[in-house]
């Protein structure tokens, strides 16, 4: 039987068709971009200046406070510049930007080896020292997810392989091309936190890397495949683990309050990477589809410029409305084509001027499609009432903090109310209160 | 305790347009919906209303600085009710189809929230006079009301106003309008025609 | 180059407002085919009449009260459509304007229109009508194929063949006899998700069930009267239901006891429409009592015993 | 099977506010909030069910004997006065839990006509005890009842876009009118 959990919405109707069979294929640029942001916590300090030169898998940014990475060059070459621009969610922020002189000199590597034999107690640290975080889009530090506070115990890791977004279909390849760096990375894990269980949890729609997957585990200690149902969001963390494991994450808590880790399939591939070759993250793969000629999933090296990509794919098919990083339902919007990708930047998706053009928000019709949608249980229809009326403190009371911003009520709304977006504000509204409150005492 | 002279006018006419306590205070509800179902009745109602009114603001009046303040509550109370008791006899006497249609609404104004209200309000700091046209100004008001509401429904509900046939004998009358929803609805739309049109006259205004 | 900027999600699903409405007044089309079958031109006039002035009453409120001018959203088609179906075929056409004016004015566009009526506004009308005339919403059913019957009023669980009462070759209002042609709404209803199954299911059911144990048959039980219209396009107004499904659950098996019970005991031939308007009432405190799960909290609660 | 039938016509069919318009001061004023409105409800009860058993005992034994009649109503309303000033100090020495949450409530009672009303009803429809007991309990339930729905809709109407012309009484009245409206579904429900 397939699982799945209740609630949910099938938006992906068609829309990954176009990529799905496309191989992943290399592409490198003759400049990148590198931005000191790319994971949750203070940014990276840059430790290059202009006009060094750099190798491949070279310290480039110096982690900084508790949730810190350090950022590794992704090509060889000249420093051309240090500076601050404005990213994704439009603050300034360092940027190393380099120029490549493909020579692919790479910086001496320190392997551990097999991940069966290495020592458990030097995975975490080498996976700090690689860079790793959230490759799924959440872009949090591994590290600081896999070490367990005291006190809690991990029984569960889970490799997140469902890829419910719209458009991106780079796990998918990934999970095709590289299945045994998958299942070693999360046996890294597993042998990190001495768990004997490991879980792949892959939507129906993808059975060739179902398939991979399985031959992948054959042979290999506690880890299994399961099967799901394709729906979105089938990949949120708090969706996976209900349905991998029948547990649920209490209200507020992590994942590891009900004994889970839950690991990203791209950020697994990474950590086996950083295992068996020393390799640091300079590279992963993203997903380039919509309104381009030659939608493709390239292997880019981080910090490749979203115009060269394009440019890589064909070019636009046609005048570009709206450009985001991620899939249809949670992606980033970008200003414009020139701003780099970063490590945790799965997909590029280009919309035409009509896709882009978001419709008029009109009249609610109560039809309840967003309550039967909602993978939480939440009520969006009476949060939207108070989050309009700017009553932070009743929407909390509805439990919009649990809103995990999905979409999925926003998607399937017919009257095209901008549901999610005002849970955006009344979630940042209510911590910004909660942070007030904790200052005044 | 100085008391300032009411200008008798304005107390009379502030209980009939700027206070009517039916449509700007919106209170008695209970009698204002029950008995509208003809004009005769809403008639009969506010009459009686008015002569209880009357009768207690002056008595009231004429008694506030005897009445202790701690039971003046209870004491208003058995003015206003000796008053209906009054009223109610004379109907039964000489108006019994009144009597009959007005039924228990009739001993109900003793808890009209309006004439106790009043009581309270006004008679208790006014003189008499001002009382007494203060309590007339009030139950004219609440007359008027009550006519035009049961004036409304009756031509509605039956086609006729006072009994006489308005609309002609093809008129399918609307029963809903002298059932009880019929008189929440008239009442809840004519208010809310009411606020329309002083709103836009206080749009005017500005 | 000039990029949109906006917040996720990126898509929407193609149903909108305007799509669902049309859904149901597709819906409905078959029930007025068989009604102008079986009654003729008069049932048509009433349907148009009935139409013509909900989406007259909802332009007029929108124009008069300076609104933005919504009636493409075919809400106000449906309503004069609905209207215009439960009415009995030789229904004056005053009538239905003062119905069609009542249901879009007083009981929609007071309460703030679309989607905060309270009320569905198709049964409030009919519900007025009935209270204010109700000789003529209980007569007038001997036009057409029926000119020569000798019928009074909705023959309810009166002896008629099951086929009779599938096909509709019974007097009755207008879109409410033929029970094939409402099967067929339903079925294009539930094709293009616009409704889900459960209020029909059970309300049907609730009915059947309780008109047996009290003695009717249970498939005339949901085949006569207008309960299948009512359970199929009146109790799934999306305006007047609960939220949760759990408050669906408990809306739908009220009116399913209602209608047996107005059938039973009272003093109307046919409740489905109060039994809805009543559960519409209770609808908004059926969805305050707290059934439902939120992820993530029973466990929080077990483990803080 | 009469008595039930009795107490069902109360609440349903003969609904004090939308059938007899009694007690509409309350049911206007005191039911923008489900919670309160429900303690509104309760409160009456409460006094409906003590106020007919005492009038009724008035009327019976000491003012008919007397003949006394006339003086009905200004017995029945210092009766209902006395009571709701008794049922106060009662509560607030032996139930304070039930009081905090009724209280204020309670002074606005004497002037709810519902009370007075029920109180004369029973003399004039000629109740016996247990009716007129039954009577106010049951009529004072269908209040309650009604009040609590009305507090439901109307919290959801807090959201709605009506016109400011409608807002606060207009929209209540009618809303209750449409209320009154389907209740008339229960007419002809109890045939006594």
């Amino acid at each position: 039987m397939k699982a799945t959990f209740r609630g949910g919405v099938h938006p992906a109707h068609g829309s990954k068709r176009p990529t799905q069979a496309l191989a992943t294929r290399d592409f490198v640029s003759d400049t990148v971009q590198i931005v000191m942001n790319m994971n949750i916590g203070a940014p990276s300090k840059p430790c290059v200046k202009k006009g060094d030169h750099v190798k491949v898998g070279q310290v480039i940014g110096e982690p900084v406070g508790f949730l810190g990475l350090p950022v590794h060059a992704s090509v060889s070459g000249e420093v051309v510049a240090v500076d601050a621009i404005p990213y994704l969610t439009g603050d300034m922020v360092q940027s190393v930007t380099i120029k490549n002189d493909f020579q692919d000199e790479w910086e001496e590597l320190h392997p551990l080896g097999n991940v069966e034999k290495v020592d458990p107690a030097q995975i975490i640290p080498a996976i700090k020292a690689a860079g790793i975080c959230g490759m799924g889009g959440a872009s949090f530090p591994t590290h600081v997810k896999l070490t367990i506070a005291p006190g809690k115990k991990c029984e569960y890791v889970l490799a997140n392989g469902a890829e419910c977004e719209t458009h991106i279909t780079c796990d998918d390849r990934l999970m095709q091309e590289n299945a045994t760096r998958v299942v070693d990375g999360l046996r890294a894990v597993m042998r990190a936190l001495n768990v004997s269980q490991g879980i792949i949890g892959i939507e129906d729609n993808k059975p060739a890397a179902i398939a991979a997957m399985q031959k992948a585990c054959q042979g290999r200690h506690g880890v299994r495949v399961q099967v799901m149902k394709t729906k979105y969001p089938q990949g949120g963390e708090k969706q996976l683990i209900k349905v991998l494991t029948g547990r649920e994450v209490p209200s507020g808590g992590l994942p590891i309050d009900c004994g889970c880790v839950v690991v990203n399939v791209g950020t697994c591939a990474a950590i086996a990477d950083a295992i068996i070759d020393g390799k640091p993250v300079i590279d992963r793969i993203c997903t380039v589809t919509g309104a381009v000629r030659s939608p493709a999933n390239l292997r880019l090296r981080i910090g490749t410029i979203t115009e060269d990509i394009i440019g890589e794919c064909g070019g636009y098919s046609t005048d570009p409305g709206k450009i985001f990083f991620g899939g249809a339902m949670t992606g980033m919007c970008l200003p414009n084509d020139q701003l780099p990708m970063a490590k945790s930047t799965n997909g590029i998706v280009v919309f035409t001027k009509e896709e882009a053009v978001s419709a008029e928000e009109s009249p609610c019709i109560r039809c309840s499609k967003c309550v039967d949608a909602c993978p939480i249980g939440l009520n969006p229809y009476d949060m939207k009432i108070f989050a309009d009326a700017e009553k932070w403190d009743v929407c909390k009371k509805k439990h919009v903090m649990d809103c995990m911003l999905c979409g999925a009520c926003a998607f399937i709304c017919p009257a095209r109310r901008w549901l999610t977006p005002s849970f955006k504000i009344a979630k940042q509204k209510i911590a910004e209160q909660a942070k007030k409150e904790a200052a005044a005492k | 305790m100085s008391e300032k002279k009411p200008n008798v006018g304005k107390v009379f006419l502030n209980g009939i347009i700027t206070e009517n306590p039916t449509f700007r205070l919106v209170l008695g509800t209970c009698p204002t919906l029950a008995v509208t179902t003809s004009a005769i009745n809403g008639l009969g109602m506010g009459a009686a209303a008015t002569f209880v009114l009357l009768g207690s603001n002056i008595v009231i009046s004429a008694l506030r600085k005897i009445i202790p303040d701690k039971v003046r509550i209870p004491a208003f109370i058995v003015v206003i009710c000796m008053f209906v008791t009054i009223i109610q006899l004379v109907m039964q006497a000489y108006l019994p189809s009144l009597y009959e249609s007005l039924g228990i609404f009739l001993p109900l104004i003793v808890v009209n929230c309006i004439i106790l209200g009043r009581a309270e309000a006004f008679a208790s700091k006014n003189p008499v006079i001002a009382s007494a046209f203060d309590g007339l100004g009030m139950g004219i008001g609440f007359t008027l009301a009550l006519t035009l509401i049961g004036c409304i429904r009756e031509l509605l509900g039956n086609g006729s106003v006072f009994g006489i046939n308005l609309l002609g004998a093809g008129y399918q009358p609307m029963l809903l309008m002298i059932l009880p929803a019929g008189g929440f609805l008239v009442f809840g739309l004519l208010l809310g025609i009411i606020n329309a049109l002083t709103n836009r006259k206080k749009g005017d205004a500005k | 180059m000039s990029l949109i900027l906006s917040s996720a999600p990126h898509v929407r699903s193609k149903a909108n407002t305007q799509r669902l409405m049309l859904n149901v007044i597709i819906a409905l089309l078959p029930s007025l085919a068989a009604g102008i079958y079986y009654f003729g031109w008069r049932a048509a006039l009433v349907v148009g009449v009935s139409v013509a002035s909900a989406v007259a009453a909802e332009f007029i409120w929108q124009k008069l009260s300076r609104q933005k001018v919504r009636v493409y959203d075919l809400s106000a088609v449906v309503t004069g459509l609905l209207l215009g179906l439960i009415v009995p075929p030789s229904a004056p056409w005053w009538m239905m304007i003062i119905g069609s004016f009542f249901a879009i004015m007083v009981v929609k566009q007071l309460f703030g229109g679309i989607g905060d009526n309270f009320l569905n506004p198709a049964l409030a009308a009919r519900a007025l009508l009935l209270a204010s005339w109700p000789a003529l919403m209980t007569s007038g059913y001997n036009i057409g194929k029926f000119a020569d019957a000798t019928s009074s009023a909705t023959p309810l669980l009166a002896g008629a063949s099951y086929m009779d009462l599938l096909l509709g070759n019974v007097t009755g209002a207008i879109g409410e006899t033929c029970k094939i042609a409402i099967l067929l709404g339903f079925i294009w209803l539930l094709v293009t998700r616009t409704i889900r199954f459960e209020i029909p299911a059970a309300i049907l059911g609730t009915a059947a069930l309780l008109g047996w144990a009290l003695g009717y048959d249970p498939l005339t039980t949901v085949l006569s009267g207008g309960l299948l219209f009512g359970a199929v396009f009146m109790a799934t107004d999306y305006v007047t239901t609960p939220m949760r499904w759990e408050a669906r659950a408990l809306y739908a098996v009220g009116v399913g006891i209602i209608v047996v019970l107005i059938r039973k005991f009272g003093s109307y031939p046919e409740g489905v429409t109060y039994a809805i308007l009543l559960m519409n009432i209770a609808g908004p405190l059926f969805d305050r009592i707290p059934m439902h799960r939120i992820y993530g909290y029973t466990k929080a609660k077990k483990e803080g015993k | 099977m009469n008595v039930i039938l009795f107490m069902i016509s109360c609440i349903l069919t003969n609904n004090f506010i939308f059938n007899k318009f009694l007690g509409c001061c309350p049911f206007l004023g005191v039911s923008s909030k489900v919670e309160t409105a429900a303690s509104m409800g309760i409160a009456v009860t409460f006094v409906m069910t003590i106020a007919s058993l005492f009038a009724w005992m008035v009327n019976a034994w000491v003012l008919v004997p007397l003949e006394l009649e006339y003086m009905q109503t200004i017995a029945f309303i210092l009766i209902i006065a006395g009571l709701v000033q008794f049922v106060e100090m009662f509560m607030k020495k032996s139930m304070p839990a039930l009081y905090s949450a009724l209280g204020i409530y309670l002074p606005l009672i004497t002037t709810n006509c519902a009370v007075l009303g029920v109180a004369t009803l029973n003399v004039k429809e000629g109740y016996n005890l247990l009716f007129s007991v039954l009577n106010g309990t049951f009529s004072a339930l269908g209040f309650l009842l009604a009040i609590v729905l009305m507090a439901g809709v109307r919290e959801r109407l807090e959201s709605s876009k009506i016109p400011k012309c409608m807002k606060g009484f207009p929209i209540s009245l009618v809303t209750a009118g449409l209320m009154a409206m389907a209740f008339m579904g229960f007419n002809g429900l109890v045939k006594l």
